[in-house]
């Protein structure tokens, strides 16, 4: 059952070169505010393994990382909208292990659920089959990935119950939900704490038995702003 | 019209009524502008979401609503939000009717390039990779030829593959292809546009369908 | 997207020797009234997946079928509860086929999920080998089992919206959403059929791209009612 | 106190506060009834849910919440509810701590046998054995011996295997084993029972741990 935390205890179970699953797809459903944190308190040489780099243009949610230089090998699906991860990739100062998105999300849930490869014909005859072992199963082809799991994983939820119990909404569930399943020390930022009973069982994104802690992050409110800011200067809403 | 509205115009032809869609960004994303009317499909977003609905005004969207380009959009009645891996499920398992996605090389054995240009451009294969595996049917969408003239429509790609022989359908600014099991077949040409010119302009072989039509833009 | 049936016309849909998938667990959750109306209309030689067999003491939900014994095939995890089919599979008038539980509902996730094979430890060491093949993968020795499809599944919700979208309650869910990704056909019974967008986008446990047909089941108050005499006459509830 | 409650009282010892259980049938979920005060669990139950409680009274139950065994039960404030497939993701993924699991055999090397009597007694592993590769602590739990007095601790298993060498403790009516890497150590025995009683109704070798207790009921 979970713990809650204040942002400087999230501090005493992170390190240098750690291994870290963070949340989010472009900044959405991400861990904002213990990125920030990671950021500030300059972790280094991290794997990271995030689904996609940071918010086209970068320098948002994860891109703060990358823009410190604080991650020495990424494991994720695309990294082109993040410049500075794009020109540590090319430069040979970070590692990028490319995924094919949906063997990205198996082989965490393989990780979780204690599967022993991920086995899928996604990739055959291309270059990712350097990567993996090709195998052949009933006859067909396929590619066997193994499963990933990582010492912490940094996942974002929209409440918490006091048990730990996870409620999320909308697109930004995204990889939450799986990479609370995949890790030793599980962390979860939410926008609200709320009392045990708030969350129906049926409305549970991730039980509480998988959740070790539990930190405040900005209120709803605070993501309605501040995503109202970003997509305002990216000319993304409708006019 | 440009090049990049033909070919979007032209892929909004490709939509069935009720069929599952995902849009690979740019110009199969901006077809959805073009869907002809009577015709209503189900967009899926890899992100996590079906039947998804366009941009939101400032104040009234929410920061948990966004599509796979970041994009904030509504969750109109009927759509469904859901995580990452229920989304694969439905893209590998077969679930979504038809993907369109760009292409930076298409050839003639259904083979596509467009994640990777060695040493130049390496962002990664995000979701791509699985739809056009995953997806009934591939779609390609692409200018015919380079700036300097050099077709894209190729006997055999170049660049690192996406995936090998899963393209259905090439759509270009001059040209449809079908992919058949003995190579291409062209079934529409672009206004204005002759087979010579289309011949010219391809280094795949290819026949011409009995049945060849004008595009309708 | 769905289309709302009448029983008679689910019946245009069914027929002898097919392969049918049917949700639920001891007969929670699981479609009452079209196994009613496949035991009336006495479709033979049927391969049954289902996780279980029928409400300890059989003759119960999927009970009906294996006591009018038209089952030829069972696939499944435990079938102890049903005295019928334990008794055919005795005699050897049905086969059996037995998978680990997590194994079973893994084999059906593939398979609507287009992986392609489930690669698990569990059953190592056991008689389960003699169904699976052997394999190694990073280091470690697992079992190898092949993704697990039907022509129809039959599922049950609680309520269907007009697109098929259908939602869940709670422990009523268990094979439900993932058999609805399994099949060719799909057929959702449901206690009640509500208007598109009284269901939200995240309540919504399987998409209606998900769900071929609709038809209506018991109401909730009639399987209240329903499950009130069955577990009392079992002497389940609390005195 | 007869011999099903000697082994009932006992698992009960066997929970850790706040951790994740899942109990077989029987013997195992008895025990649920003498879990210590001041020890909270987390029951699952591997048809979908977490934390559940016991039954309702009949008119304030729902059609939609029972449990693994198809009983009605209640699911209060904290509770969670899901489908079979996250379900055993928690079983196979290492996040139930202990399984207590009623036994037909056990052996010296944490084998398990409780699925099948070849000829008499098939029902299917259900969920078993997912829970015996899964769980992190594995505890068996059985009669010493059968009603001919013969012992079910054996040196070798002789019914199908359920598992292999997953088996961390034994508990009968007389005693309780750990099966260490190197072979069963007599770590309790019960009330009234001599070391030498057990070791006259046991097959399997054993050495007896210098700390052993009499088991507390």
């Amino acid at each position: 059952m979970a713990k809650i935390i204040s942002m400087e205890e999230v501090g005493t179970l992170l390190h240098d070169r750690m291994t870290v699953m963070v949340g989010g797809f472009l900044g959405v459903g991400a861990p904002l505010k213990v990125i920030d944190f990671m950021a500030e308190k300059q972790y280094k040489d991290l794997t990271l393994i995030s689904v996609v780099a940071s918010y086209p243009g970068g320098g948002f949610d994860i891109g703060k990382l990358t823009a410190n230089k604080q991650v020495a090998k990424f494991i994720g699906a695309h990294i082109g909208t993040d410049p500075a991860l794009v020109k540590q990739y090319n430069e040979g100062t970070v590692e990028v292990e490319f995924n094919p998105m949906g063997t990205f999300i198996e082989r965490i849930r393989a990780g979780g659920a204690g599967l022993g490869a991920v086995i899928t014909p996604v990739g055959l005859g291309t270059e990712v089959e350097e990567n993996a072992q090709r195998v052949t199963f009933f006859g067909k082809d396929y590619l066997a990935f193994a499963p990933l799991k990582a010492e912490v994983a940094i996942v974002k939820a929209v409440k918490a119950d006091k048990l730990g119990n996870l409620f999320y909404e909308g697109t930004s569930i995204n990889t939450n939900t799986t990479m609370a399943t995949a890790a030793d020390i599980v962390i979860a930022e939410v926008d609200e704490i709320v009392e045990v009973g708030e969350i129906a069982p049926n409305s549970v994104g991730t039980p509480g038995i998988f959740v070790d802690y539990i930190v405040q992050g900005f209120t709803s409110e605070e993501r309605k702003e501040l995503f109202g800011e970003l997509w305002d200067k990216n000319n993304k809403f409708k006019k | 019209m440009n090049q990049r509205e033909i070919i979007a115009r032209r892929i909004a032809q490709e939509f069935e009524n009720g069929a599952v869609i995902n849009l690979g960004f740019g110009m199969p994303t901006m077809a959805a502008n073009y869907i002809p009317e009577g015709i209503e499909v189900v967009l899926q977003t890899e992100n996590g979401g079906l039947m998804f609905g366009g941009a939101p005004k400032k104040g009234e969207h929410s920061a948990d609503m966004a599509n796979a380009g970041g994009e904030p959009i509504t969750m109109p009645k009927g759509s469904s939000a859901f995580d990452l891996a229920f989304s694969f499920c439905i893209i590998r398992g077969g679930h979504v009717d038809a993907t369109v996605l760009g292409a930076l090389e298409v050839d003639e054995n259904g083979n596509i390039a467009n994640w990777k240009i060695p040493g130049k451009f390496v962002p990664g294969m995000g979701g791509g990779m699985d739809l056009l595996v995953g997806a009934k049917k591939v779609v390609a969408a692409l200018a015919h030829t380079d700036k300097e003239g050099n077709s894209k429509v190729l006997k055999s790609c170049t660049l690192p593959l996406s995936a090998a022989g899963v393209v259905k359908r090439i759509i270009t600014d001059i040209a449809v292809f079908d992919v058949a099991a003995d190579g291409l077949v062209l079934v529409e040409r672009a206004p204005g546009v002759s087979v010579e010119e289309i011949t010219a302009k391809t280094e795949a072989a290819f026949t011409v369908s009995p049945e060849i039509k004008e595009m309708v833009l």
